[in-house]
């Protein structure tokens, strides 16, 4: 049997919103190459809604696969709905994955979440919208 | 699709004319060798038959060979079975940094039993420095354990020189020769060990069979206690089949292997000289000559090594990344992190390992697909933009 | 001559369709498991299915399933395994008197490292009665391991007694059922064991593999360190054709038991019924029921076995005698011994185990072979001698 | 391969000198159960040389085989030679014995030996020849 699922494979090898923002609204970026996943996640925030998600990530298929599935769970939920993504919720959309690669390579949701609060952050302080 | 097999180093396929050797023992051959019947004679003399052509590939005596069932059962036999015996004589175990996880774990079992455990550096290109071991030897020490070749790196270590440190200090010299063994010339008259393992899946036979050679007069503890086969020194009912069939591999092993030498140093050169052209930021891993003529490794900057494999698998490219293959964990090979290399540049490791089948054309597709594979990585990858930005990472 | 294979106990050929659901594997799917392309995922796939199919055999579930190199691997790692996991809480362990070697052996081992080691006696018919076991346990108890089925003697034992007594205890119950799973009924739920151990080539399947069931949650200390295959439990490179082999054979024999014991009963009984008319002085052993439908053991008084199998070797008929087949000893069979036979009589076993290719003309050729055989020994036998002129030796 | 030569199985399948003789001479008598051979040789005299030797043996192919050639060596032979047959002749002889059975299974000439002993006892005693 294949490790992964054909949907992580699908998100793999046709990965969805990879690329950076011009001048995001947050950047949230985790793991690091020790651990061998490293995700980096930029978002544009229109009227309290996710109007764009882009990613970038260096790690192995299931790294990927989930950055992937992340961007494209969180576009157009509010911040809120979107901070509700959790790693579980992730491995389920991905049809599972590998019991060894969930803890190391399931970043995705705490990068976003990362990135989000980057924008709070900034918000608080006063930014733009 | 083309479907190239690059992964000779996790496994070889079965030789036709190993298959053929085996099929009887899978047929009417199915005897028992320890039995005293007909059945039990003929597969005892297959047995003794494979044993002479293991001893041949190696230089060894026929009873001087002990048929085990994996490459990892003839490590953690000799390590644990040599440490054990002689533990009167003191409990210190010498190992490099680089060995296979069946010596490493082994070791530090044993640890767990009350020995204690000297690890040898390797340089750059993962060389034992035979003066690393000698400085590390005590009173106490019984056993060292050096491998001969390196799988993942491919770097072939001074065996004979640190055989001549063991021998002046008196000390058991086993050495893991399973990447080596049936690939290059391996002599244990030559390498002066007194113990060296090796497996039938590494040059064209039989997954489920190893065997151990141990020196004349050598002692070891069973690893696997019952009944008197191999002379009461791994019981179990033996797998004829696999033996029968690691013996032949054997055999051819011994007659081709020059040619097959060449032929594979010569693929693996072409991969390699051909590389800097395609891919920039690829650093080759490994000693630049004494290498296993088969092996061509690098690692590639910024990406990762696991999604590489699989792009390469979607393109019919089967090949294998750091350990990845023997551990499935996320972690950088500990074999290149020994050789210095930084875990980013490590968790990009990628390892072609030629066969006898393989050819030029075959070379050539790689160096058709892996390029776009590194580009399309890297542009998903957060380090290869902080370094297109920034220059930061470069090695 | 007549060719009649009746030593199915040492080793049963494969079945053509376990050859055939392996030959596959020894082709054009030679992948390493543990491998994350296409030649691994096929070989993975394998694994998985046949893990299914031995979990289905004794009503384990998959993940319960490790897969080793032998039975005597498999006792070996259960043995030692679960008595080194719970070294903490004790280190007393207790066996039959006629468990294989492989299990007193590992025991035997175990005592030379500190451990205390009960052996359980038997009664005339090779039964362990379970109030011996209770009447062995104390409080550092961890282990206890009594067999399933004798191969030699045949007797089945009472396994969800002491699984009973064991658990009221708290204690790790492993049962060696090598010589059972796959030839009768065999469920670790019905049994209560916490371990199991079973191997291919007692069942039509291959030499070279054997597998362990480890109830979920108990914990066991690796025999083979290395690489995290099997889990991390048992490292090495699977042997695939020889798992899938086991698999296969695994499935036909939950499919087939029932006419397969029927077969092998009546075959048995033919010839057990038949023997005394033509053989004085011979005694069965082993339990007149609770016994391996397919084995008939017993002992020729006043002659030796091995010239007794030796003998009908030359007459086509392959039998094996006490223990000879796996010990090649000259010692009388310890089994035999501990159920109270003299060595003289010991020393006159024969073993005739059927298989599910033998035939009621097999049973017919041996009770036209053997009686003259007898003759021709007894006729050489200074023990008879001694019978005949002062009726010394009668049993 | 056979664990015995194809000698050992000639003399193991048609033994010689199989039997007793009536009034023996000497008998000499070794092995017991535990070890798992006993041979008993029979011997009679004449003029200082074993006219006649017969044995029978209880035990393995090897302890069949090795009293069936020790009789046949020692047939014709004066006490004194017979005397020199050492196991390791009659392994020589035998085309060798496998190692776990030399010594167990090879007490021919011992047996031998003590048949012309308890000849050589009653010759002492004043037996008649
Ligand atoms: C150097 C070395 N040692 C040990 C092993 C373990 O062999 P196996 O997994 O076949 O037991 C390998 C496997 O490739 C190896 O390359
Ligand atoms: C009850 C029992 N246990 C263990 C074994 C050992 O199995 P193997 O020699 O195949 O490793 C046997 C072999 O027949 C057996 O009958």
């Amino acid at each position: 049997m294949p490790i992964y699922s054909e949907k992580v494979m699908e998100y793999f090898m046709n990965p969805r919103n990879v690329g950076e923002i011009d001048n995001p609204d947050g950047v949230g970026e985790v793991g690091n190459p020790v651990c061998g996943d490293m995700m980096t996640f930029y978002i544009k925030v229109k009227d309290k809604r996710l109007e764009d998600v882009k990613f970038k990530t260096f790690g192995c298929g299931a790294a990927i696969a989930v950055s992937s599935m992340v961007s494209e769970m969180a576009k157009g939920k509010t911040l809120d709905e979107a901070k509700k993504i959790t790693p579980e919720l992730v491995a389920k959309e991905l049809d599972g994955l590998p019991k060894n690669k969930f803890h190391c390579s399931n970043l995705g949701a705490q990068a976003l979440s990362k990135a989000i609060d980057s924008y709070l952050k900034k918000q608080a302080k006063g930014g733009k919208k | 699709m083309r479907k190239v097999y690059l992964d000779h180093a996790a496994t070889t396929p079965l030789l036709p004319e190993v298959r053929e050797a085996m099929l009887p023992y899978l047929g009417e051959l199915f005897g028992n060798p320890s039995c005293l019947h007909d059945w039990g004679d003929a597969a005892r003399e297959a047995m003794d038959t494979a044993r002479e052509q293991v001893a041949e590939l190696i230089g060894a005596s026929a009873d001087e060979i002990i048929f085990t069932g994996s490459g990892t059962e003839s490590n953690n036999f000799a390590v644990k079975g040599l440490a054990l015996a002689q533990q009167g004589r003191g409990k210190h175990i010498i190992v490099s940094a680089i060995e296979h996880f069946s010596v490493l774990h082994s070791a530090k079992t044993l640890e767990k039993w009350g020995f204690e455990l000297s690890e040898v550096p390797v340089d750059r290109y993962g060389v034992v420095d035979p003066d690393e071991v000698r400085k590390r030897i005590r009173k106490d020490t019984v056993l060292v354990s050096v491998m001969h070749a390196n799988g993942e790196a491919g770097t072939i270590e001074s065996i004979p020189e640190i055989a001549r440190i063991t021998r002046e200090n008196n000390i058991s010299f086993h050495t893991d020769a399973i990447a080596s063994a049936g690939t290059v010339p391996v002599n244990v008259k030559e390498l002066g060990v007194d113990a060296l393992s090796l497996a039938g899946n590494q040059f064209y036979g039989p997954k489920g069979v190893g065997a151990l050679y141990i020196r004349q007069g050598v002692r070891v503890m069973p690893l696997l206690d019952g009944g008197v086969q191999e002379e009461g020194r791994r019981a179990g009912t033996e797998n004829v089949p696999a033996i029968v069939g690691l013996g032949k591999a054997a055999e051819l092993a011994t007659k081709d292997m020059a040619s097959r030498m060449k032929h594979l140093g010569y693929l693996r050169d072409r991969l390699l000289n051909e590389l800097p052209a395609r891919i920039d930021h690829a650093v080759i891993t490994g000693h630049p000559e004494n290498r296993l003529p088969g092996n061509a490794s690098f690692c590639v900057q910024f990406i990762e090594g696991e999604s590489m494999l699989m792009l390469l698998n979607s393109q019919g490219v089967a090949v294998t990344s750091g350990s990845a293959c023997t551990s499935r964990a996320l972690k950088a090979s500990h074999v290149l992190i020994a050789m210095g290399l930084s875990h980013e540049i490590a968790q990009g490791s990628v390892l072609f390992t030629f066969g006898i089948d393989n050819t030029e054309k075959d070379v050539d597709y790689v160096l058709e697909v892996l390029p776009p594979i590194v580009e399309k990585l890297r542009q998903m990858s957060p380090l290869y933009a902080k370094f297109i930005k920034k220059g930061e990472g470069g090695a």
